[in-house]
């Protein structure tokens, strides 16, 4: 018997727990399609969806003291890594309340039968008219959360790698399943996907030169690296950014913002809600990490290149959304122009940008999911109706939704007593105190440009006669109601009294390295 | 970088005294503005089914607002006069990092003669509404819009810090915006509205940096510990401030030059004109200036630009006044004027800050009565709005008739009305600074004089020029009854406030004040002021009394007249005031292309980027890939420069 | 022969499959360029692990080996859709959703 | 430089091999073309037909070629585990274990879901 040259790595799998909750509903989701009857699949899908997030919830809040570097240090959880768990965790419950609506569309959910059937072709017809559902989603889905939790408590570049994966490739296909407009769908799929290993491929290439620099992917060992000594310019620049590329590509900044509208658009309502909301929080939840941590000994070599990138993605994201048509697009565009603001919190390099942005994500979140569930409500027969026009006399017809949906709004344009005011007030502040003005004023201009493109809708909502043919918001089942009421009330909660929120993610303290 | 971020703060400056904690009745401050709020949500979600009672709650909550105002300013005058401000804490707000911002309310002497304003004039034209907007099918909507713009303008005045003083004036420009386009089916309406939202927001941009940079200078919002320590905040600093902070009134208050907004303001229904772009919202501005006075104390240059641009409006509004045929727009410039002057008292410094507040008041009283006024007029003209074809109206609407001559006689200064005292405490006050300035203050109350007059006679006196099938009739009681208030309010207010009130010791402990000595006796100055006016009277009664010719002429006599009508206006316009009209044709061309020109300009600017922009989306993932590694090569060479030593 | 050759010829066919992505038209191409640059990327790992002394770098190409076999298999899912409702696999014909 | 002479050589003889029988048979042999031979190779079976004449995509070479991927990627972990087996701790087997669980779920997903089925 040779000698064992290798110890067992000490695992702690209570901290562990949500991480496997998640990942083992996936598996088991998996098995369900494999072994279930077609018309049992979906109650158990739902189970084990709403059973596994919210349990790994429970066991998050059960284990939040619980602080440290697991799994030999691949993955930290700490106070902003249980946040960002907590937050995805939440709102992917609200995304699995909006993906399990089956009223709104009358042939069934928001997704195809068969995602492989050719559209238009007598097989998807039959399919339809024989009621088949798809269920695979939902592992899928399951997946893709899995991966988001991995990723924000990454403390290594290869785990980094690896949640980004997790996370990414689910998402490819499940942006591919509409049930309407399939040519749409699949092309933001191909699309997505093309540009979304691209990126990878980038990021990758980062990770391979920073291991050169460093000599381990882990982010202490990168850290302390990059403070030990100056040189080797080539592989730390090159590191630096490339590894910035495929982050920011995730996060939809500019000038790695383009897959965003047409993915957004092409995409059924609950999955862009999913991306818009949850990837974007991963996102910035792994950029955060990466700079903060690992990065932090070269802040004054990133801070500088945030700064542009924000300011580019403010002003672009705000300017093109005007002159948009379509609403998913126009809150495509809105979505990258508020990257940008989230990107000023984060380039200030302290424990109140951190705040700050959390917070922001925190609004942000909720109010995006809000908007994709009623954008998924407003339809006709065809699908979704999306052009700006058709939104004309909402306020007419289905007041309580336009009223929402103008919360949103406002909150998107950072009205007071909105969520949104709160979070870029206290971004701004951030950035303020560590002088940074030039890029606050930067700021503050795009936010008016954006406010008059959220105040249109508004407008076309309330004011404009309704054209011929502009239905009502179709009458949405429970859940899709619950996630609605759930998102307007935590927009309109977060802007008059943050404080307890606020608390919280500062109670949070700082990541651990 | 402007600014140390250094947080100065020292113990109460002599005149600052601490809030006393709510007690009593002011405990329930927070009703002032919940009132409103409440009938705002319960007129705007309830939906149809608050159509038939909906308006009358409207009326009920803000009445019930003002006869709150009217017990907390007794309970005030209680207390001695050291002790009339009160501070309430509601909740707080925002909390980060060892700064809070606490949602507070604060009352004292500057904020209660405001919430009166509001809440009595308010109350007084919620009320002419229910008239006004009788045959609306909108009209639950409408008192909804009223109310949220009430609690809004409540909130504005109450705020004990600038974050939550922001919180007001955006939900009163978002009110504003509401009801100007309230007839959204007028294409006008909308695009007035629009083009409102869009100058506003530009003070917005002013004011918000300016909360930034009194942020990162003094480290709080909070007007006590801001005015405590801005004494030691450093000159240029305070000029920043206090620059943005103008530029944040001027877009509210329509000063120049982001005053094109009001004129199209008009498009809003007439009650919306008189409370919003008359009498309370567009007199923001004056309040921000004066409420941040120790700021402005510090700063001469701040100063000094306040007074010139109040200068500068305050002729623009006069001159467009005067040319303007539309009864509203040309009351909309008498109100920028009248601004202006508030604008230039605020900026005269301690002397003005009471007379500025004064003036707010008895203005806010006397526009009201005469925009209402007006609507009365329009209402009973089935919405004609030229004054050309008005005239002679004094006979079959008596009511409006005479309210309006109170309103005339207060706005232009004659004795006793209540503009006399304080357009003349202005002027006095700006003698008292510096000559120059008080004689732009007796001019432009010459002026004020001309175009007040040629309203006057060209809608109520000479001959009738209204179309035959036009049948004038007098308002309804609920329309005429706020007019008669408001009319003999228009008469008594400034003596009231001036000598009854005490105004000027009311309002001490805020401002301060400063008096110094006049080379002139006031007497003399109030003759020779009230001499100015007189004149200006009398140019508008020479062009505008011949209006029915002298000799009878022959053939038809309706054309006849009426081409004589137009004819006589020619003349006077060819000999007379050809160059004011030269003059305030300019100033409109000025207002309308240049300024205007700029901000549309602009907006069509970013949309035209935008449309240029989203090209770059062409659909082709390849040439996202490349975008993308040039984005690649961007960062590169932004982190190979940020290296460079 | 020192290990910085084989790093510039990692760096050569990343560029390479990068500018493969660029100029194809073909979407299997396409990602067959994207496999190249991950694949590149893999050399430079071993190249590092080699370099810095340590098997790290290797485990990780192996990490990177399965990601991609991942990939490709979801890729393909999507790529064998696209080309059998619109009977081309060009990357260019997609092209609904712009501006 | 001395040391790699021979293997450069022997490349070279190699390549000129290769280069000097390729042309030499076209030149020399026989040209008679039918079907089969412009045909694509495909392990003997029926070649595509292609979707634009009709008829469908046969998706099963796709999800054979998921299989070969699924079972080569397992072999990249096998083998280096295999190679230093005894030498590693219990953990080590029971986490290959889960692995190999976990590449068996999709293997029987397709396989209930009539991935195997070849006709």
């Amino acid at each position: 018997m040779n000698p064992e040259v290798m110890t067992a790595p000490s695992i702690d799998y209570i901290a562990l727990l949500p991480y496997i909750i998640v990942g083992a509903a996936g598996v088991i989701g998996v098995i369900v399609e494999a072994f279930v009857g077609r018309n049992g699949r979906r109650p158990i899908q739902l189970v084990l969806a709403f059973g596994s997030l919210i349990g790994a919830f429970g066991v998050l809040v059960v284990n939040r003291t619980t602080l440290g570097l697991q799994a030999e240090g691949a993955i930290a959880i700490d106070g902003p890594g249980i946040l960002f768990m907590g937050l995805i965790l939440l709102l992917a419950i609200l995304v699995a309340l909006l993906m399990s609506e089956r009223q709104l569309d009358p042939a069934g959910d928001a997704f195809a039968p068969r995602a492989s059937a050719l559209p238009g072709s007598d097989d998807e017809r039959e399919l339809t008219t024989r009621g088949y559902f798809q269920t695979e989603i939902w592992p899928l889905f399951l997946f893709s959360v899995f991966g988001m939790m991995l990723f924000v408590t990454a403390s290594n570049l290869l785990v980094l790698f690896i949640a980004l994966e997790i996370m990414s490739l689910p998402l490819y296909l499940m942006a591919g399943m509409s049930r309407r407009r399939r040519l749409l769908s699949q092309e933001a799929a191909l699309k997505y996907f093309i540009l979304g290993a691209f990126s990878s491929a980038f990021l990758l290439f980062g990770i391979a030169l920073l291991y050169g620099y460093s000599g381990s992917v882990e982010f202490s060992v990168i850290a302390d690296a990059l403070a030990a000594e100056p040189g080797q310019t080539a592989l730390v620049v090159g590191g630096v950014a490339l590894l910035s590329v495929g982050l920011l590509f995730k996060i939809g900044a500019v000038p790695f913002h383009a897959w965003v509208p047409d993915v957004y658009q092409g995409s059924p309502a609950p999955v862009t809600a999913f991306m818009a909301a949850a990837v974007k929080v991963t996102a910035f939840g792994a950029l955060l990490r990466v700079m903060y941590v690992a990065l932090g000994g070269v802040r004054w070599e990133w801070e500088p290149l945030l700064w542009i990138i924000a300011g580019l993605t403010m002003l672009f994201g705000s300017v093109v959304a005007i002159a948009q048509t379509d609403m998913k697009r126009m809150i495509a565009y809105s979505s990258i122009a508020q990257a940008g603001f989230i990107l000023i919190g984060v380039s200030t390099a302290t424990a109140e940008g951190l705040y700050a942005s959390i917070f922001y994500l925190v609004a942000y979140g909720f109010t995006t999911i809000g908007i994709f569930a009623i954008i998924a409500m407003v339809r006709d027969a065809g699908g979704e109706m999306t052009r700006l026009d058709q939104w004309a006399g909402l306020g007419k017809r289905s007041p309580l939704v336009a009223v929402s949906f103008g919360i949103f709004m406002f909150a998107l344009a950072s009205f007071p007593l909105t969520s949104g005011f709160i979070a870029k007030f206290l971004v701004f502040e951030s950035a303020l105190a560590v002088d940074n003005l030039g890029l606050v004023i930067v700021g503050v201009i795009a936010s008016v440009m954006a406010a008059f493109f959220y105040i249109r809708v508004v407008v076309i909502m309330f004011f404009r006669e309704p054209v011929e043919g502009s239905p009502a918001a179709a009458v949405p089942s429970a859940t899709t109601t619950l996630a609605l009421a759930v998102s307007a009330a935590v927009t309109v909660i977060l802007g008059v009294l943050p404080e307890p929120v606020i608390n919280l993610i500062e109670q949070a303290g700082v990541f651990l390295r | 970088m402007i600014g140390n971020g250094a947080v100065v703060l020292s113990e109460g400056a002599p005149s600052l005294e601490p809030l006393a904690a709510a007690t009593g009745v002011f405990a329930y401050l927070w009703l002032l503005i919940a009132l409103p709020l409440l009938g705002a949500a319960v007129l705007l979600v309830g939906g149809r089914r608050t159509n038939r009672w909906g308006p009358y709650l409207g009326v009920l909550t803000v009445s019930l607002a003002a006869v709150f105002a009217i017990v907390l300013v007794v309970s005030l005058l209680g207390l001695p006069a050291d002790d009339r401000a009160v501070g309430q804490t509601l909740f707080e707000w925002v909390f980060v990092g060892g700064f809070t911002v606490p949602a507070a309310l604060q009352l004292d002497q500057l904020s209660m003669v405001f919430v009166l304003l509001i809440t009595i004039v308010g109350a007084l034209i919620h009320v002419y509404s229910l008239g006004y907007m009788e045959d609306d099918p909108d009209r639950r909507k409408f008192f909804g819009f009223l109310n949220l713009f009430i609690a809004a303008m409540l909130l504005l005045v109450l705020a004990d810090n600038y974050l939550l003083l922001y919180v007001g004036w955006e939900g009163v420009g978002l009110a504003s915006y509401l009801l100007i386009g309230f007839w959204q089916f007028k294409p006008s309406a909308a695009a007035a509205a629009k083009k409102a939202f869009i100058m506003n927001r530009v003070g917005d941009v002013g004011l918000s940096l300016a909360i930034m940079l009194i942020f990162i200078t003094f480290g709080t919002v909070t007007f006590d510990s801001v005015f405590a320590a801005a004494g030691e905040a450093n000159e240029s600093t305070l000029t920043w401030i206090g620059l943005l902070l103008l530029l944040a009134a001027c877009g509210k208050s329509a000063q120049f030059p982001l005053q094109a907004w009001l004129l199209d303001a008009m498009e809003g229904p007439t009650p919306v004109s008189a409370l919003i772009h008359a009498a309370t919202m567009v007199t923001a501005g004056v309040y921000l200036i004066v409420r941040s006075n120790p700021i402005y104390d510090g700063t001469a240059f701040a100063l000094t630009t306040v007074v010139i641009i109040g200068i500068i409006t305050m002729f623009l509004g006069a001159i467009i006044g005067s040319a303007k045929d539309d009864i509203k727009k040309s009351l909309a410039g008498s109100t920028m004027s009248q601004i202006g002057y508030m604008v230039m008292a605020a900026g005269l410094g301690p002397i003005g800050y009471v007379f500025a507040i004064f003036h707010l008041l008895t203005h806010g009283v006397f526009k009201a009565n005469l925009f209402l006024g007006a609507g009365s007029v329009i209402h009973g003209m089935h919405g004609e709005q030229e004054m050309r074809r008005y005239g002679a109206l004094r006979s079959v609407m008596v009511i409006t008739w005479i309210t309006f001559m109170c309103g005339y006689l207060a706005i232009i200064g004659i004795p006793p009305f209540s503009g006399f005292f304080s357009k003349d405490d202005i002027i006095h006050a700006a003698f008292e600074q510096n000559i120059i300035i008080g004689i732009c203050g007796v001019l432009a109350a010459g002026i004020t004089g001309f175009y007040m007059t040629r309203m006057v006679i060209m809608t109520f006196f000479g001959k009738p020029r209204w179309p035959d099938d036009a049948h004038p009739h007098e308002s309804k009681p609920v329309m005429t009854i706020p007019l008669i208030i408001l009319g003999i309010g228009s008469v008594v207010t400034g003596a009231a406030l001036l000598y009854w009130g005490n105004i000027e010791s009311w309002l001490e402990p805020v401002t301060g004040i400063e008096e110094k000595p006049l080379a002139i006796p006031t007497i003399v100055l109030e003759g020779i002021t009230l001499l100015i006016v007189l004149i200006g009277v009398s140019i508008a009664i020479a062009r505008y009394r011949r209006e029915v010719p002298v000799l009878a002429p022959k053939g038809n006599l309706l054309t006849v007249a009426a081409r004589n009508s137009l004819y006589d206006d020619a003349i006077n316009e060819a000999l007379v005031v050809k160059p004011t009209y030269v003059l305030s044709d300019g100033s409109i061309f000025v207002d309308e292309r240049i300024i205007d020109g700029t901000v549309e300009g602009s907006a069509r600017l970013v949309g035209g980027l935008g449309a240029r922009l989203r090209r770059l989306q062409s659909g082709f993932a390849r040439s996202y890939a490349l975008l993308m590694v040039g984005g690649a090569v961007m960062v590169l060479v932004i982190l190979y420069l940020a290296r460079l030593p | 022969m020192s290990v910085d050759n084989y790093i510039i010829l990692a760096c050569v066919l990343f560029t390479l499959g990068a500018i493969g992505v660029l100029v194809r038209r073909n979407a299997i191409v396409v990602f067959m360029s994207v496999e190249l640059m991950l694949n590149a990327t893999n050399l430079a790992f071993v190249a590092f692990a080699r370099m810095n002394g340590n098997l790290d770098g290797q485990v990780i190409a192996f990490f990177v080996m399965v990601v991609a076999a991942a990939e490709v298999v979801v890729g393909l899912a999507i790529i064998v859709t696209v080309y059998r409702s619109r009977r081309s696999a060009s990357i260019d014909e997609p092209n609904l959703l712009k501006y | 430089m001395d040391a790699y002479a021979p293997i450069l050589v022997l490349g070279l003889l190699a390549a000129g091999f290769a280069v000097f029988s390729v042309t030499l048979t076209t030149f020399t042999g026989p040209k008679r073309y039918n079907r089969a031979k412009v045909d694509a190779y495909e392990c003997g079976i029926e070649p595509t037909p292609q979707p634009m004449g009709g008829g469908r995509f046969p998706v099963k070479y796709y999800l054979t070629a998921m299989m070969f991927i699924i079972f080569d990627i397992e072999i990249v972990f096998l083998y280096p585990w295999a190679v230093a087996f005894d030498q590693l701790p219990l953990f080590v087997f029971l986490a290959m274990m889960l692995f190999l669980f976990n590449l068996t779920v999709p293997y029987v997903y397709e396989w209930r879901r009539g991935g195997l089925d070849w006709d």
